[in-house]
């Protein structure tokens, strides 16, 4: 059998997780590896939860927020940027493949753009193969 | 090379002068330890524990550390070498302590000693700057006209290796640590009472020394030194089992000048970087 | 430990034809703390909304999981039947399995397998829930128009009406906006004036209307039932209080500036009032084309003045108002066709774009309502270019939704007014309004040329130096077409104003991927929008016509009504607070906070939340390292948890 | 009986204890040695002074699992874990760590209540003690003759080790030890010099000379009650401390421990883990009441309990002089320059 | 191992919940033992403790508030822990409805000291919450074949207002005994409370019990330890003769683990009880 990855997003409410919204009410059709965690805002994403999310055996983290400039809550996502560049350095240096982590802005009306970025990753992430070096072995 | 004993003389002379007249109530500097090569971390508050000072080759200790433990508006007067002076400059940004009840007493060094293996660690495990950035009075003679060493090159052997080589390393190294917390204890940034992994509510990890636990707890510990680190190795010193803690922070370090063009510990008037941001910051940085 | 009832809705098939509703429901009831778990076919419906009543009673749940559509759908629907039921509305936990899953899937294996890590999920996450209290606030009762057009005046009518204040701003000197620069409106050919000019000055006349022109917002602060906004009143050189609207002045300026009301079609003075029924009366100067500010000299305004109205030395003022709601209205621009340049905007003189027309046929227009080409020539062969930049996958993918009628409408005016011969080049003809299709069919009988394809290109006539040559594939016939004709008309897609990502950027509005303002939801909640309080109507929302334009007003107006009519409302309780314990003083948050909520106590040495100020982003709570500060409804246990229990299956 | 091997054999020897159980045995990692479970007999290494952290590990490693519980629908299963209960051979215990082991079973077996998990691995444990060299230099951390205890002392091991150029003695001490050695074909018998140089050694190893203060157990118990309150002298000894763990976790009589439930997707082993009377949470009540806060009634915590309550309640200092604490501590602090100073206030 | 193994829990279900205070935030639960011979085993003394123990988040040292003369099931009474942040075992089993299963282990720590107190008269001094392990030993001392062991029963009880005293319908009862002297008292009353208002000091310096042969056992908040002792010292009452139980924090419950250590005691082994005398022993570090 195929090699199906489990893979958490973390999409913010006002705009990647309405731009998902958007890509169901449009019917697009993508993979369903990606198991969203609704926050408010991406910059709610403390750091660790990445870390955990992989040590939960998640084989890739997608992070979606509103572009730069147009956060609900203004500045939001600029500090989510800095932060969440700073965690994908933290991974690579520890030996984690850069490539299960990554950051998308997605606004409300990209449901296409949404998609897309999902069957991108969820590829990316099925040649990667399984996430086992976090992951806690039970 | 440093003139030990000179700096000794003199700090033991600005000691001696600042708790006189009273400018300063501590003098936060290096005292004798059940050896020479164990010289200890010492808080001098009054003119008769002057004599107990001493500096030489293995003061490695940032004094830094133990500023907030003062109460505020504590007038204190700190022995800082090089990446020490970082450290306050960061506290400083950071809002712990206020410049003006500080007496920096700056000490410009080569050849700083771990006294474990007595190999020369300047710009290895610390920052590879001789002079303090900041401070009030030197007690020394600056340095120049050493090589340039960046701080970052011990890096490259690590950053050569092939990923799973280096989760391999550090999995290795993170699999010895026995969570004793010497490294943020030591550390002068790390000055978070609770820290976030004493914690039930949220429990970010579990407490046994095992692989899971220990990853979360230095990753985790390394993003919230990002862009605050100032190298001066002290975590990976005051490590029982040697984790080469030094080298993460370094490249976060590295990592977190080239995306935000700011070096931690630098000037008063930056900002944390991660606490920062600019709207022309590059998307760059994520990928 | 806690009592959790999982509801599975199937939405009819929507979700059940890619998901197994039932084998949810049986999985559920497996999970521990589930004590209930039940299927139904319309979970929203009465009896779908009475079953979950129900079970919160009998089965003394503390937790409900409703497992259905997007929360940004239904979570305000079923917060209410679980409060109803007794229950805290925030004891609810919505899992998509809608828009997120069964409408994104065609594999019900994959779907099933997916909802159950979803449900399982929010199971983790609803065992932590906890309730929370809303904050209650005190609601300012006056609302802020923004934007003066049809479908501003129209709101701000209706609210003052009702006894609310309003303060209407405006960006131009008058009020009216675009529907004031048409002749005509389409299809009933009515004058626009005749129905808009009364509105205009009802505003005017209105004590509970205040009318801001010539003013911009430029600063939003507070929250819904409490804004701060800040308006910049620009320098009009002219004190409004003293001018009596005697337009001497307007006379006798010698300066020259480019009537942007008549599209520039014509010159108007510097100190001017832009078209005779303007609301207010009342000129202003324009600075880059006024002889004194451009020379240092002239005054003869102010000489003529009587009323001592002309200040020179006049600053633009910043005002602040305090109001509960707001409603955006702020129109559109037509699309910039000279980058079109296979069209020949801005090259040739006969090439025009439509509401340069519409002043064309305006009695007050620059040609009294005649319609003559530039040269001062009456057009005898007309083309009007449907779609242009509209429909267009390299522009606009959008349709711009009124050019078809407009056209009909310019083609009558045109027949009525020369003895032109008029093609309309049109991709579809889309008449779908009332009275639309008949007034289609009426232009067919007015011997205009339809040809079903889009104007490929303008030339200028080799043969005729002077004509224009419209090139397009005639798509009923597949031939190639050459049209000579005097005049060609663009209908230029309509686009948003320019300076609305600013606007949008003022009021946190989410706008599409053209520009257009976005609702909250397309179908429940076309006027409201993702900011509490701030509501759109009329074309910066989408293109349409002046009908459904003055509806939404009317529509925004009860909006904003339904906050402002109350002296209290409920907030949303998902604010962030400090456990003082945990608090290590670092002070990250208050670097962070973009609304200052969290301010540092100097002698508890610990943060405090100002949660009046909190609008719940969560951000300090991430950067908080010792995770003191508590994102309700976001908590890092919350959040871990949603992830552990999504990540088990 | 005395055997021997040559320390180059070491690894046959090994080997054949492999075989016999769990070997647990002194291996050299970066910073220094360390005892470990053995998979490589290759990895043995006797070259060393003495392990950064201490033994005790074996009999209370850092983690016990104490049971597996998976969360259920209506009720949670729970499983008692048991400790394996083949035989272990910790081998080449310095002579101060093995005196260690019989100060830690008086507080385990303490009270009617003996702790099932030391005793267990005690009783499953036969302990290869290995006299200090006496040719190498003294540690100057170390002050283990201040407990009376000596470099070559066979006392509590089963078997006991000594260095002789290039070969190994070994010595059975007890029934247990004698056994066992029997067993071990791959050892040889020693000669008379062999025996002699043995016994030798055991004498040489009280002129073996480390750190020495003469401890009173009940004077210095009396005298850190009598200190209890001397604030200024807490706060001096105290304020380079950092108050990590390191020293705590490095110490072979430190027995703190914290219990925790660990769970992930539901299931979930409660365990009790190593935690440090040094830490700022070690006594944080539920109501948010601390009595330690400061850094220097931790210190006093620590020291009062090895050098004076342990003294008070079960007769015997809790501290072996093995020098571990101050090898390890960052910043250097010295317990055994603190009783010095105590002793004379 | 499994048998003596002391960190192992026994099985018990909760046979009967019952809310105490009007703020909800104190229950009475009443454990019934899975195993009859775990029953056999849960042979314990008023003023001991157990650990109540929920998988998955741990465990909470808790005292024992039933009697021994109660047959069958064993009680304690838990408050919810923590306002901000809730801690992990008692909110948990403050969720808990009857039927559940948890773990109990102990009984732990030592106990008021029955035979000291025998043939004397006993004074008991409770505060607010921290009655718990009084209740037991009050209704050790009333249960029909004790109560001619001890002299007379002098029972003090405040708590802040009227909805938060414990046991209210017990206190009922023992006002209407007369083996036993019950004075209840709140700080301040409402509109239905008939009974005596004032802090607990005072209305022991009112009630002013005789010294001669008596012996009081005061447990309650620190504020009110602190403002109770000196009038027992006025009203003649020694060291040894004034026993309190000690709040530290624990963890294994059996005197292994370290951290309630205060100088050469246990607390959760050698204590919870001391008498006044014992605790001047221990030095001021807890």
């Amino acid at each position: 059998m195929d090699f199906e990855p489990k893979i958490l997003g973390i999409a913010c409410n006002w705009c990647t997780y309405t731009g998902a919204d958007l890509a169901g009410t449009t019917r697009l059709q993508y993979p369903q590896n990606v198991r969203v965690v609704r926050v408010m805002c991406s910059s709610r994403i403390n750091p660790s939860f990445i870390f955990r999310a992989l040590q939960l055996g998640a084989d890739g983290v997608l992070v979606g927020g509103c572009h730069p400039g147009d956060c609900h809550y203004n500045t939001g996502n600029l500090y989510a940027r800095r932060r969440l560049a700073t965690t994908k350095k933290i991974l690579e240096f520890a030996g984690i493949e850069p490539g299960r982590f990554r950051v998308e802005w997605i606004s409300a009306s990209e449901g296409n753009r949404f998609a897309e970025v999902v069957e991108e990753f969820t590829t990316q992430v099925k040649n990667l193969g399984p996430q086992t070096k976090l992951k806690i072995q039970e | 090379m440093t003139d030990f004993k000179k700096i000794e003389e003199n700090l033991k002379k600005e000691a001696k002068r600042l708790l006189e007249s009273g400018e300063v109530t501590v003098v936060l500097a290096y005292g004798k330890g059940f050896d020479e090569k164990h010289p200890m971390p010492f808080a001098a508050k009054s003119v008769a524990d002057v004599d107990n000072i001493v500096f030489n080759e293995y003061c490695n200790y940032n004094m830094a550390r133990y500023l907030v433990r003062y109460p505020q508006g504590t007038k204190i007067a700190i022995a800082v070498k090089a990446a020490d002076s970082r450290a306050v400059i960061q506290l400083i940004q950071e809002e712990k302590i206020k410049k003006e009840n500080l007496v920096l007493l700056g000490i410009p060094v080569i050849g700083m000693k771990n006294p474990k293996t007595d190999e020369v660690i300047d710009s290895k495990t610390t920052c590879g700057m001789h002079n303090p950035v900041l401070y009030d009075v030197l007690l020394g003679e600056e340095v120049h006209g050493q090589k340039i060493v960046s701080p970052y090159d011990v890096l490259a052997e690590y950053e050569a290796m092939d990923k799973d080589a280096r989760w391999q390393f550090w999995k290795d190294q993170f699999d010895k640590c026995i969570r004793c917390y010497a490294c943020r204890k030591a550390c002068p940034m790390c000055y978070c009472d609770p820290c976030f992994i004493d914690q039930n509510k949220p429990k970010w990890a579990d407490k046994a020394p095992q692989s899971p636990g220990n990853i979360m707890y230095h990753l985790t510990r390394f993003h919230h030194l990002a862009g605050r680190c100032i190298d001066c190795g002290e975590c990976s010193r005051a490590c029982p089992v040697d984790i080469p803690l030094y080298l993460f922070h370094k490249k976060v370090a590295k990592e977190c000048e080239e995306m935000f063009n700011q070096v931690s510990g630098m000037s008063i008037e930056d900002k944390p970087v991660l606490v920062n941001f600019r709207v022309e910051d590059s998307d760059k940085i994520l990928e | 430990m806690s009592r959790i009832g999982v509801f599975v809705c199937h939405c009819g098939l929507n979700i059940a034809k890619t998901v197994r509703v039932s084998e949810l429901a049986e999985f559920a009831a497996t999970l521990p703390d589930v004590v209930v778990a039940r299927d139904y076919k319309f979970m929203c419906s009465t009896p779908g909304q009475e079953m979950i009543q129900r079970d919160i009673k009998e089965y003394k749940l503390d937790r409900v999981i409703v497992t259905a559509c997007s929360p940004l759908m239904h979570e305000k629907t079923f917060r209410k039947v679980i409060e109803n039921a007794g229950l805290n509305q925030y004891l609810l936990t919505i899992v998509n399995i809608r828009e997120q899953l069964s409408w994104v899937t065609h594999d019900i294996e994959e779907g099933t397998a997916k909802a159950k890590a979803l449900l399982n999920g929010a199971v983790y996450r609803a065992r932590l829930l906890a309730p929370l209290t809303s904050r209650v606030i005190d609601v300012n009762p006056d609302v802020l128009v923004v934007g003066g057009g049809i479908a501003g005046i129209q709101a701000a009518l209706e609210l003052a009406n009702t006894g609310t204040k309003v303060y209407l701003v405006e960006k131009n000197s008058t009020i009216g906006g675009h529907m004031a620069q048409f002749d005509k409106t389409f299809p009933t050919l009515d004058c626009s004036a005749c129905i808009l000019t009364p509105k205009m000055d009802a505003v005017l006349q209105h004590k509970n209307i205040q009318m801001l022109t010539y003013s911009e917002v430029t600063e939003v602060k507070g929250y819904v039932g409490n804004f701060d906004i800040t308006i910049k009143q620009k320098a009009r050189y002219v004190d409004h209080n003293k001018c009596n609207a005697c337009l001497a002045c307007t006379e006798k300026c010698p300066g020259k500036g480019v009537s942007e009301w008549d599209e520039g079609l014509v010159k108007r003075k510097a100190i001017y009032i832009p078209f005779p029924q303007a609301v207010p009366q009342k000129p202003v100067i324009d600075r880059e084309s006024c002889t004194y500010f451009i020379k240092g000299k002239c005054k003869l305004c102010q000489k003529v003045c009587e009323q001592k109205a002309i200040d020179f030395e006049q600053q633009e003022t910043f005002s602040t108002v305090k109001v509960g709601a707001v409603i955006v209205a702020t129109g559109y621009d037509l699309m910039d066709t000279k980058p079109l340049v296979q069209y020949g905007y801005g090259q040739y003189p006969g090439v025009y774009h439509s509401l340069e027309v519409e002043r064309l046929f305006n009695s007050a227009g620059p040609t009294g309502g005649k319609v003559t080409l530039r040269d001062g020539k009456e057009p005898q062969s007309i083309a009007l270019l449907h779609c242009i930049g509209s429909r267009d996958k390299n522009y606009c993918e959008h349709c711009s939704r009124v050019c078809c009628m407009y056209s009909l409408k310019f083609a009558h005016l045109f027949k009525e007014k020369t003895s032109a011969d008029v093609y309309q080049f049109y991709i579809d003809m889309r008449a779908a309004g009332k009275g639309y299709e008949e007034f289609y069919n009426r232009l067919i009988e007015e011997d205009v040329k339809f040809i079903r394809g889009k104007g490929a290109r303008v030339t200028d006539s080799e043969e005729e130096p002077g004509r224009l040559i419209v090139e397009a594939e005639d798509t009923l016939t597949s031939k190639f077409l050459r049209v000579p004709v005097d005049m060609v008309v663009l209908c230029p897609a309509i686009v948003p104003r320019a300076d609305s990502k600013d606007l949008a950027r003022l009021f946190n509005l989410s706008t599409d991927k053209q520009g257009f303002f976005m609702e909250r939801h397309p179908k429940l909640a076309p006027l409201a929008t993702m900011t509490e309080g701030v509501f759109i109507a009329g074309v910066c929302q989408s293109p349409k016509d002046i009908p459904d334009t003055v509806a939404q007003a009317y529509g925004a107006a009860a909006e904003a009504l339904t906050i402002v009519v109350k002296d209290k409302m409920e907030l949303d309780a998902t604010t962030a607070m400090v456990n003082p314990a945990s608090c290590c003083g670092c002070q990250n948050c208050v670097r962070v906070c973009p609304y200052s909520a969290p301010s540092f106590n100097v002698d508890k040495r610990v943060s405090e939340i100002n949660e009046a100020l909190c609008k719940g982003c969560g951000l300090c709570a991430s950067v908080c390292p010792t995770s003191a500060i508590i994102a309700r409804h976001f908590t890092n246990e919350q959040v871990l948890a949603e992830m552990e229990g999504l990540m088990e299956f | 009986m005395l055997k021997k091997t040559a320390i180059e054999k070491i690894s046959q020897l090994a080997a054949v204890l492999m075989e016999k159980g769990t070997l647990l045995a002194p291996v050299k990692e970066v910073a220094g040695h360390n005892f470990a479970e053995i998979n490589d007999p290759q990895k043995v290494d006797l070259n060393f002074y003495n392990t950064i952290i201490s033994p005790k590990g074996a009999f209370f490693p850092p983690k016990e699992d104490f049971i597996k519980y998976k969360i259920g629908k209506t009720i949670t299963e729970a499983e008692q874990i048991k400790v394996d209960s083949k035989p272990v051979f910790l081998f080449g215990v310095r002579p101060c760590d093995v005196k260690s082991f019989s100060i830690m079973d008086i507080h385990f077996n303490a009270a009617g209540i003996i702790d099932p998990y030391w005793s267990q691995r005690r009783k499953a444990t036969t302990i290869f003690g290995y006299a200090y060299d006496l040719n190498q230099p003294v540690d100057a951390a170390d002050f283990y003759n201040s407990l009376g205890i000596y470099a070559a002392d066979p006392e509590g091991s089963d078997i006991f080790m000594v260095k002789k150029d290039k070969d190994l003695l070994l010595k059975g001490i007890t029934p247990k030890g004698e056994e066992l050695l029997a067993q071990l074909n791959t050892l040889v018998d020693a000669g008379k010099d062999d025996e002699k140089y043995y016994e030798e050694t055991l004498k040489k190893g009280k002129e073996y000379k480390t750190r020495f203060l003469c401890i009173d157990q009940d004077v210095i118990a009396k005298k850190l009650e009598a200190v209890f309150n001397n604030n200024d002298f807490w706060t001096k000894v105290s304020s380079a401390c950092l108050s990590c763990g390191a020293c705590t976790f490095v110490c072979p009589n430190c027995y703190c421990f914290d219990i925790c439930d660990d769970t992930i997707f539901g299931k979930g082993t409660r365990r009790r883990v190593w935690d440090a009377c040094m830490f700022t949470d070690f006594t944080l009540e539920a109501s948010g009441h601390n009595p330690r806060t400061q850094v220097y009634q931790r210190l006093r915590q620590k020291i009062n309990h090895k050098y004076s309550y342990h003294v008070k309640k079960y007769g015997v200092i809790s501290c072996v002089g093995c020098g571990r604490c101050t090898r390890s501590c960052p910043v250097n602090i010295d317990i055994y320059s603190i009783v010095e100073e105590a002793l004379k206030l | 191992m499994s048998d003596n193994n002391p960190y192992i829990p026994m099985p018990v279900q909760i046979a009967k919940i019952t809310n105490e205070v009007d703020t909800n935030d104190i229950k009475t639960f009443r454990f019934t033992f899975l195993n009859k011979e775990d029953e056999e085993k849960f042979k314990y003394t008023p003023g001991q403790f157990g650990e109540l123990s929920i998988y998955g988040k741990g465990e909470s040292p808790i005292g024992i508030a039933s009697s021994p003369t109660e047959l069958g099931y064993v009680e304690f009474t838990v408050q919810r822990a923590g306002t901000i942040v809730p801690g992990l075992v008692t909110a948990a089993l403050h969720d808990l409805d009857e039927g559940a299963q948890i773990g109990l282990r102990g009984p732990l720590g030592n106990s008021w000291p029955i035979e000291f107190l025998e043939n004397k008269n006993i004074v008991v001094v409770g505060g607010g919450f921290a009655f718990t392990t009084l209740r037991s030993l009050i209704n050790y001392m009333l249960y029909k074949d004790n109560r001619k062991r001890f002299g007379e029963i002098t029972v003090v009880y405040g708590a802040r207002n009227p909805g938060l005293l414990l046991y209210k319908d017990e206190l009922a009862e023992w006002e209407k005994r007369d083996d036993i002297k019950t004075i209840i008292t709140v700080d301040k009353g409402n509109e239905t409370w008939k009974g005596r208002e004032g802090f607990v000091p005072a209305v022991c310096k009112d009630t002013a019990p005789s010294p001669k042969d008596a012996v009081a056992v005061i447990c309650g908040p620190p504020i009110m330890i602190k403002f109770t002792l000196p009038v027992f010292f006025e009203l003649g009452f020694s060291k040894e003769n004034i026993l309190t139980s000690l709040e530290m924090r624990m963890k294994c419950g059996i005197g292994k683990c370290g951290r309630c250590n205060v100088g050469s005691q246990y607390v959760c082994k050698d204590g919870p009880v001391f008498s006044l005398a014992e605790l001047d022993q221990l030095p001021r570090d807890f």
